[in-house]
């Protein structure tokens, strides 16, 4: 039994953990002006960008998992927003960070803002990574290239919550592993690289750590291989597992119906039933 | 606020800007971002007799200031709708509108029967021209004799307002538009999404899984515009115009075209606050000229 | 270099890159950004039996991702083409090909008459499809009758490459191609532009000097884009694909579709050099997908 | 008898001055990335943007009433080039000067480009204006608003042929009579202001000094109202005029057809034959 993925559920904050279908109390979709704090490209594809809101005005709560879309105005290129990941949340400086990697037009602008401009955002949107009810139970989060993004402020509200997650974080080569020592405050960091020049030489699912612990929860997110990987894994292993799916997205907040996934209950939204998923309700392990 | 009054059959829509059916959900989706009663009416997503599960994923492709879909209905069916979702949209203070499709003319009448008890939905918008399906949808939509067949038989059950929607994939829309209204549509909208493809130059393959799929936004906003211009100068019907708007200035274009109201569609994914935008852009446009109501300029395009 | 070669009719291509009729001037224009021998062809601007002035101004309109376009068919006739314009160009080691355009069939068939004897010029491109003026044009490409009346005319004089150029403004483009076709086309291009309209929200007044015009450029791709593949599988002869093309990856796209040779339109005004990138890009492609020829992709999209 | 209007013709330059059609031998026209070297604001809707050719090359000569054609890349409301005039070029430098107004997308973005970014152009384009053969001719450049762009150019061409020049400058009020300081260094500046805010109140075709003497050449750039005034006061008279005019462009070199004006040739390119025609040549006056 755990609690409820909206960490803001009524229900759940007074406890009634044992109820699992019922209403969510989300908090409000905005959408906002943010400032571009700080722009640090951290290596060649890839730009940490701390925000906070352009109004001034308190970001509202938020959870790992949950993502924003950003509007992308100054590309001929980019009609439709780009969705991604809440990385962290510095509830002191007021500041939302987005670690992004340059894929296409889209992200490239992103990252080519200036400090001090502005970033048009929906947000929060999604459901989040659920938080198992007994701090003692082993969390493991995995993550591959930038889909480390929504994990590490996954590892930091776990550790607020008193768990003590590891992360394992794979890549092609020492410099793709992103915010290592960010990770490491909340937890032992495992590493693979495909070259070999960091941490275990490999995939993330032949690490060692793999054989020698036993996980209870698994927190997967990362290109569509590893994850469907990391899920067999998971499944054999009978741990429990959640992915979190990148799949195109139109408008974000359940409009469009473009983002679907196939699961146990029909097509549903990866922008509202998701983007986390319990690999239970995919349809990729038969 | 009288001055955005506009009157479609027997439909009187507070202001002439609407939501466009499948970019707009049941309307809650946009709950957080704007008042729902300041819009003139929401068209509410494509309905269906049975619950369709719609078109497998990849179903959306970004185009030059357009996207397509190929969404294809997917929605829980006419019965779903009356008993779980009509009991939470019909407080709302605007005109919900439901869109209704079908593979057979049968599914049509069926589907509009079921919607005709339901005291809060005042009209219906029957879409003819889904590209997204494989049979029916837009074959209704393509010729003059089955969007008449269509629209007779609905016609004969549904007692309400009756919008047909027309389909833009065709050669002349005018005489669709013709045929429609001498069946007794009370307005005709227009357009849905134009047939379009997109295609991934790496893996040779196409982006949606159905190959084609229906292009919408500011890209069609010209032929779109051209359409309801024709319309407008074919028929005697209110013409419900869309295709494209972003902004104020595309709706009042369009009701300067022939449209007595306007739907937003696509746009409202990447501002969902648009609507809003567009119904104060209206008032605005209509102090600076000095109009005292918005239909002094329905159609009155000075060629 | 062959690996790019395609053919059309009796017409060898040295690659499948050439240049939209009304885009690209008599080449001149273009020839101090770039190499016009590089070109796989260049189609020259729309020219009549007479001189034609045109309409007038404004004859342009920007949209979103494109622009309206209300030309008319400006040109100096096919007599002055063919005495002072053809010596100028005819040294160009690329193909010149000319596309016809008339009011009658009548018109079309004269004017094919007087290019026949230009050893230079192998081919004409029949132009039903121009929405831009106001007898013929686009009337002949909307119906497949007419398509097919003048195609069959104009066949039965003219002896060498003819191909005929679809207007996109109908329901059923395959039907239109599959009747020109029959009456012994030798290859079809596709698309003309789209018949739009752009008002001016403040003046209320439109912003051609023809109300409605034609729309080019990255809009309309989607739409052509699937067009091409439609043809490409409802006819035997070859298929020239355009709309929108502004990159190599677009060629690509079209090529896979169903070209066997495109055309780049709109996107030269904002960049002349599109063309040569173009050309450089698909070599490119080829090399990094190990591909020997161009042909082992035109149409093989895989669905 | 003047020069023929394409300052690089070799006839003229082999002094066939009385040949009056031949062959023009053109500059060729190139596209090149430009680099802001200063972007200006003179007030609130008018930048001052100094460019140089990014690549380092030599400007080549460009004659004033030419334009560029800039591509505006940043903005998804923008597809076409944006034509403008050649304010000043300043030979040591190797800079361009564009003097843009703000009126919508195109020249808002145009105008927030920062110093050190690129403008991609196409240039020189279209024919300048003529100069006269004898450096007695008595000039007077007009111009309103930001049409006064090309007359900057203009008077520093005459000035150092030699000639003369005087400007006459019109504008709502003083603040939107821009560079005043850069032409007088060339001529005597008459000014005329709707609210009389500097130099007579009024519009330019009311300035005394019309009355008071008489001009050979009037050069004429601005609203079409105001081009249309000079060219019935010029016409009148029995003046030289040349007006620059502003038609819709889609390509600015002369394969659209789309810019076209009515002369008494019929329908001509306005980027090919202008922008500068003589009012002889135009329909405007009957
Ligand atoms: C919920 C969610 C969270 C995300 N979080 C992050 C994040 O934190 N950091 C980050 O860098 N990225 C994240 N992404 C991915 C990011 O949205 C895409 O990389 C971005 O939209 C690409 O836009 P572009 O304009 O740069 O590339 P485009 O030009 O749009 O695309 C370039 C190529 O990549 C492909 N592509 C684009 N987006 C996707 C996608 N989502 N899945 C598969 N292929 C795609 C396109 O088909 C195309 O071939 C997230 C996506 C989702 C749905
Ligand atoms: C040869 C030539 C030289 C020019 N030189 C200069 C110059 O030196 N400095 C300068 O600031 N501007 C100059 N212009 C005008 C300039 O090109 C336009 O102001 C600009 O293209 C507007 O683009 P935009 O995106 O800002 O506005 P848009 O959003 O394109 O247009 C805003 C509004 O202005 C109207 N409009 C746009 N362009 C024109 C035009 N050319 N004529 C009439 N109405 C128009 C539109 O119809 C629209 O209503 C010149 C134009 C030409 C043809
Ligand atoms: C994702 C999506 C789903 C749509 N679903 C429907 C639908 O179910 N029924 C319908 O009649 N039109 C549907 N449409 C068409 C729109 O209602 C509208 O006609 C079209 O998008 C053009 O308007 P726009 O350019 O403002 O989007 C859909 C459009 C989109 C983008
Ligand atoms: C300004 C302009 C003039 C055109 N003139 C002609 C013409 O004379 N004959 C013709 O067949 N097509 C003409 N076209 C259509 C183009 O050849 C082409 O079919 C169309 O623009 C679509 O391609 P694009 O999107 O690459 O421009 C013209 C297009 C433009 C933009
Ligand atoms: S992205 Fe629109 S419903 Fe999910
Ligand atoms: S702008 Fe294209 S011909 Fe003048």
């Amino acid at each position: 039994m755990y609690l409820c993925r909206n960490h803001r559920c009524f229900l759940c904050i007074l406890e009634h953990v044992f109820i699992t279908t019922h209403i969510f109390a989300f908090e409000m979709k905005k959408m906002l002006d943010f400032i571009i704090r700080s722009n640090e490209r951290l290596n060649s594809r890839n730009h940490l960008l701390k925000v906070s809101p352009s109004t001034g005005e308190k970001l509202p709560p938020m959870f790992p998992g949950q993502f924003v879309q950003i509007w992308v105005d100054d590309s001929p290129a980019t009609f439709l927003r780009r969705p991604v990941s809440i990385n962290f949340i510095d509830e002191k400086k007021n500041e939302m960070w987005l670690l992004v990697q340059i894929i296409g037009e889209g992200t490239k602008k992103i990252c080519a803002r200036k400090e001090g401009s502005l970033l048009n955002m929906i947000f929060p949107l999604g459901k989040s990574f659920s938080i198992p009810p007994d701090t003692k139970t082993k969390t493991l989060l995995i993550g591959g290239g930038v889909g480390t993004a929504p994990l590490l402020f996954l590892g930091k509200v776990l550790k607020e919550k008193e768990f003590s997650p590891e992360f394992l974080l794979g890549g092609h080569s020492g410099k793709d592993l992103l915010q290592l020592d960010n990770f490491e405050k909340y937890g032992t960091v495992y590493c693979t690289t495909e070259d070999g020049t960091k941490g275990e030489k490999g995939l993330v699912t032949h690490h060692s750590v793999l054989q020698k612990k036993k996980y209870d929860f698994i927190y997967t997110c990362g290109p569509q291989p590893m994850m469907m990987a990391v899920a067999r894994y998971a499944h054999e292993n009978g741990i429990h597992c959640e992915v979190s799916l990148e799949n195109l997205m139109a408008c974000g907040f359940g409009a469009c119906l473009c983002c679907t996934e196939k699961t146990t209950k029909g097509n549903v939204c990866t922008c509202t039933e998701g983007p986390v998923f319990n690999i239970k309700e995919l349809t990729w392990i038969d | 606020m009288d001055r955005l009054k506009v009157t479609i059959g027997d439909l009187e829509l507070k202001n002439p800007v609407t939501t466009a059916s499948g970019t707009f959900g049941y309307g809650s989706e946009y709950a957080d971002f704007i008042d729902l009663n300041r819009l003139g009416g929401i068209f509410v997503k494509g309905t269906t007799l049975e619950p369709r599960e719609g078109n497998d994923y990849p179903r959306m492709a970004e185009t030059a200031s357009g996207m397509l879909n190929a969404v294809g209905l997917q929605n829980k069916g006419v019965d779903y709708f009356v008993t779980h979702i009509y009991p939470t949209i019909k407080h709302y203070d605007t005109h919900i509108i439901v869109n209704v499709s079908g593979s057979t003319v049968e599914d049509y009448v069926a589907c509009a029967e079921k919607l005709i008890a339901l005291e809060k939905i005042p009209a219906i918008e029957l879409n003819i021209s889904c590209p997204n399906v494989k049979e029916g949808g837009m074959a209704f939509g393509t010729s003059a004799v089955s969007a008449a067949r269509v629209t007779k038989a609905v016609r004969k059950v549904y007692p309400k307002t009756l919008i047909v929607k027309l389909s833009p994939n065709v050669t002349d829309i005018s005489e669709i538009a013709k045929a429609v209204e001498a069946e007794g549509a009370d307005a005709v909208s227009l357009v849905n999404t134009f047939l379009g493809m997109a295609i991934d130059a790496e893996s040779r393959k196409p982006l949606l899984s159905t190959i084609t799929g229906g292009l919408s936004g500011p890209c069609i906003k010209p032929i779109a515009l051209r359409m309801v211009w024709q319309v407008y100068h074919a028929v005697n019907i209110p013409v419900i115009g869309m295709g494209g708007i972003s902004n104020w200035k595309d709706a009042i274009e369009f009701i300067l075209a022939g449209a007595t109201a306007v739907q937003i569609g696509t746009y409202n994914f990447i501002d969902p606050t648009v609507s809003v935008k567009v119904i104060e852009g209206i008032e605005n446009y209509l102090d600076r000229h000095n109009l005292r109501s918005i239909s002094e300029i329905i159609g009155k395009l000075e060629t």
